[in-house]
């Protein structure tokens, strides 16, 4: 397996100690687990907390910072981080004003996260949880993945919480943001676990995978590769079915072996659909935002914005994976 | 039927070398209908359970053991399975309190709890083609006294036809008919080693 | 081959489309050719051009922007650009304080660089050129290739522009660094190139290249994969023989297909070994700058500061591409 | 000896057939002791050429036609070899201005001012692994009247022995001893092209 790593058992443990040392001004890692925080602390202000499986970096780490996360909860690859771990989290977080959580629908971080919120009350701090559920891969709505949109749900509620909006006015823009963005992905090649050196599905050269989760999961439909344009043609069909609203924030997030050249070259197709369809693109964000080991593809994610999310959007931010 | 202390935690040491001698088959399966982690997260769970068991021999009754075996698993499985068997021990251990051996209701109020406790947080009900179509017929043979192996090997089978609708196996929907789905597979391993320990 | 494209001979040209059309306040596309420059202008200041061939991403024009380049000529994948071409980007970056070239030691960039100084010259622009040779992988220190250190001596010598120098001055800081920075790469795959769909050279999954190119040149040794640490040592040993100032800036840069967690994971022991051999590594950069298309591996290079150089990499720049 | 401008424009059509044919074996030479793109620079290069030559029948005579030629490879080749053949026709531009047959000094002058301007751009020499390892004995031949085919299969030859010293080709020293270099080989089909557009 071609992996640039020391040990399968470390590989989080040994990712989150050289983010840390890369940045040590920036980041401080939660003693003894693989949780890390803002050095700058969140006092006064609601804290933001995610994370999940790791391996989708930047997230989650890299959008801690001013104006996005507090803390980040960094579990096994592609496994939920366990309650205690999420509690760290929680507890590295508190500001005074109380803790909102992030988390992707997933039955193990809807699960662990709960846990945590339970054990957090317990110690007398004011936990409130969001679930995002953007990928519109899988038709039941109660089924549906939290994937890139996550990223969006953090810019935006970090920013309201940089205000200084309390705990449920922050909970309210992030499920407004909930509410209305939807996402979904592809890939030319599966990402291999750390772990078991395995890919997540076994894949022809010549074959693709449209509606792939995060985690290494196949996709909902198996095709010979396409050009870029008809694979565009096909997320943006069914993206556009479902957000009707024209004004929108739009993620092309890269899946983690995908070079920058092949994301922009895969923009340009894009915005011409979109553009085609009468879209207004207000803000493009193309790079890596939600990866998934080294898989080779990407995912769209489109956002109707109003005046309240897109001042949110833009509000700076110090978080290093976030870049527009 | 009856189950002690010493033959629940040595239920768990063999319990925790069945989930190592499977682990590959456990991500596999969980590779096909999955993420590809349900074997390794075993095994990292049990493995600290085993370490806890063998640094620690004596344990005051059912209670005790059950609760440090349930905040192990809780604290080092993760995903959806760590919060699962998390909380069939930890129910286990609200049953079986101060109980040093657990038979007749006792022993089956215990299992029927957990049980609750796995539906509770998972949301979930037998038919989904989850690790409760394990448990679900083994308590069933437990409360009529019926053959458990039996019991374990039909929920099994009978889980690996029928269609997934929770979990990260749903996203697949028809195409997980036929295929096993991990987690039941884990279940029917540890409670065939439960099976073993429990003794007229 | 598993690549997002339309048509490989559209390759860059899509891709720089696409760039435009993600930035469009930001950048702008010179008509007719694959060179983008500045909206924002250079006027009063020196310009700084820089490029060669396609499939770096960021580099060349992802270093765009105030503080760093002014216009970059983005080539045909893996091929220098044409005489013509880069005539337009030293026009569209001409401020009527002169400009520089910054070009990596190829010798069809020196070729084609050359002829287009001599063009510019006589449409009487002021050119001034620099060449980049940090590639220690190659002894002959003549022969050396321009690779990731390039991306430091856009930052010094855009900061330096951006201050008011004089091209000769700029000229004269860009220099310094070259004198001093010093890189070296490997890969665990190949990259493919868009038109013949071939790899740059073929690889046992279970082998790896050390000193390999940034055009799918193969390195200049073969070896089984080994754990991560040992890969650092082998880099580390090497550029510490050359490198010997203890104070340093470091790029950590992923080759394309490198997701951000094995570069993270890779600086732990990056920074370790530097650290145990008593260097000071005053600015860590971990990313993705100076890419290979879609090869998995990274390149390490090191760059002794003085205040001078360290006050230039502080420097703002609004380049998209180059994030501390 | 004698070159008209219409068999100059003849064989360059001609080689751009023959890049063509060689495209795929010139790339994977590239591959081997460079950067996988020669076949590429070529094909894009003559093909550009042959369209023009297309376009325009009737040249005033040899100098117009090289130095078109030559200007449109420098615009579309790109790389190290699109300088190098750019300027191997702009110097037969400059010597043949106005030239329309060019034969015995005024003939091997062109081909010495280009070999000339292919060092000086590429600061290069003899026995360094590249097309000027074809160029020098099919100049030294035209010079002597001797065989043309016979110089240039002979430089090719005897490049592949050779150690590489510039380009690309360099970096992989000792082990380029023994693989053809892509440029030598592309100049060799240019150049047995020309060979046939001179007679007597
Ligand atoms: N909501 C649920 N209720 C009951 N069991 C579940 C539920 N979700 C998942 N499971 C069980 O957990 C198993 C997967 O565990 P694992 O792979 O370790 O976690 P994850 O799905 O988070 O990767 C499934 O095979 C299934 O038996
Ligand atoms: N400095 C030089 N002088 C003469 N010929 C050279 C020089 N550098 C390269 N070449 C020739 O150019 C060929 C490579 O051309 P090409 O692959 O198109 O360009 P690049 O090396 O830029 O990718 C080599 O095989 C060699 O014959
Ligand atoms: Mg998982
Ligand atoms: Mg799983
Ligand atoms: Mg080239
Ligand atoms: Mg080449």
């Amino acid at each position: 397996m071609d992996k640039l790593m020391q040990d399968a058992n470390r590989f989080v443990s040994d990712m989150v100690e050289g983010l840390v040392l890369a940045h040590p001004d920036f980041y401080e890692k939660v003693e003894g687990v693989n949780v890390v925080k803002r050095k700058d602390g969140v006092s006064g202000k609601v804290g933001l907390v995610s994370g999940g499986g790791s391996g989708h970096e930047p997230a989650h780490a890299g959008f801690i910072g001013e104006g996005m996360l507090s803390a980040a909860v960094c579990g096994e690859v592609f496994t939920s981080p366990t309650p205690d771990m999420v509690l760290e989290g929680i507890k590295a977080a508190d500001g005074g004003k109380g803790v909102l959580l992030v988390v992707k629908n997933y039955a193990g971080d809807v699960m662990n996260f709960d846990m945590a919120k339970e054990l957090a009350e317990m110690e007398g701090i004011e936990v409130d949880t969001v679930v995002v559920n953007d990928d519109i891969a899988i038709k039941k709505e109660s089924d549906r993945r939290g994937v890139a949109g996550t990223v969006f749900v953090h810019k935006v509620a970090g920013a309201a919480a940089q205000e200084g909006r309390s705990l449920s006015e922050v909970k309210a823009v992030a499920e407004k943001v909930i509410s209305r963005v939807r996402s979904m992905g592809m890939a030319l090649s599966p990402c291999y676990m750390p772990e078991s050196g395995k890919p997540g599905f076994e894949l022809h050269p010549d074959e693709m995978e449209i509606g792939i989760g995060i985690h290494g999961e196949k996709g909902v439909e198996r095709k010979a590769i396409a050009p870029v344009e008809d694979i565009v043609r096909e997320l943006v069909d069914r993206l556009t079915n479902e957000v009707t609203d024209k004004k929108i924030a739009l993620m092309l997030n890269g899946m983690g072996g995908t070079p920058i050249s092949e994301l922009y070259l895969t923009y340009k197709y894009v915005h011409e659909q979109l553009i085609a369809k009468g879209y207004d693109i207000v803000r493009p964000y193309v790079g890596n935002y939600m990866t998934s080991l080294e898989m080779h593809g990407f995912s769209l994610t489109l956002l109707p914005v109003d005046d309240e999310i897109l001042g949110l959007l833009d509000a700076p931010t110090k978080a290093i994976g976030f870049h527009s | 039927m009856k189950l002690t202390t010493n033959d629940l935690r040595t239920a768990l040491l063999n319990a925790a070398d069945k989930m190592e001698e499977h682990k590959d088959e456990l991500t596999d399966l969980d590779r096909e209908i999955g993420d590809g982690d349900h074997g390794i997260n075993m095994s990292r769970g049990f493995q600290a359970v085993k370490k806890e068991l063998e640094a620690k021999q004596d344990f005051a009754d059912l209670g005790e053991l059950s609760k440090l075996v349930g905040m192990t698993l809780i604290k080092t499985v993760g995903g959806a399975s760590g919060p699962l068997y998390g909380t069939i021990f930890v129910k286990f251990a609200n049953t079986w309190k101060g109980v040093g051996e657990a038979e007749g209701d006792a022993l089956v109020s215990g299992f029927e709890e957990a049980l609750e406790g796995i539906k509770t947080r998972g949301k979930a009900d037998a038919g989904e083609k989850t690790m409760i179509d394990v448990w679900t017929p083994f308590i069933n043979a437990l409360k009529s006294e019926g053959d458990l192996s039996h019991a374990i090997d039909e929920g099994l089978a009978h889980s690996k036809t029928i269609m997934a609708t929770k979990g990260r196996a749903s996203y697949f929907g028809e195409a997980t008919k036929g295929v096993q789905d991990p987690g039941a597979l884990s279940s029917s391993l540890l409670l065939n080693e439960l099976k073993e320990a429990l003794h007229d």
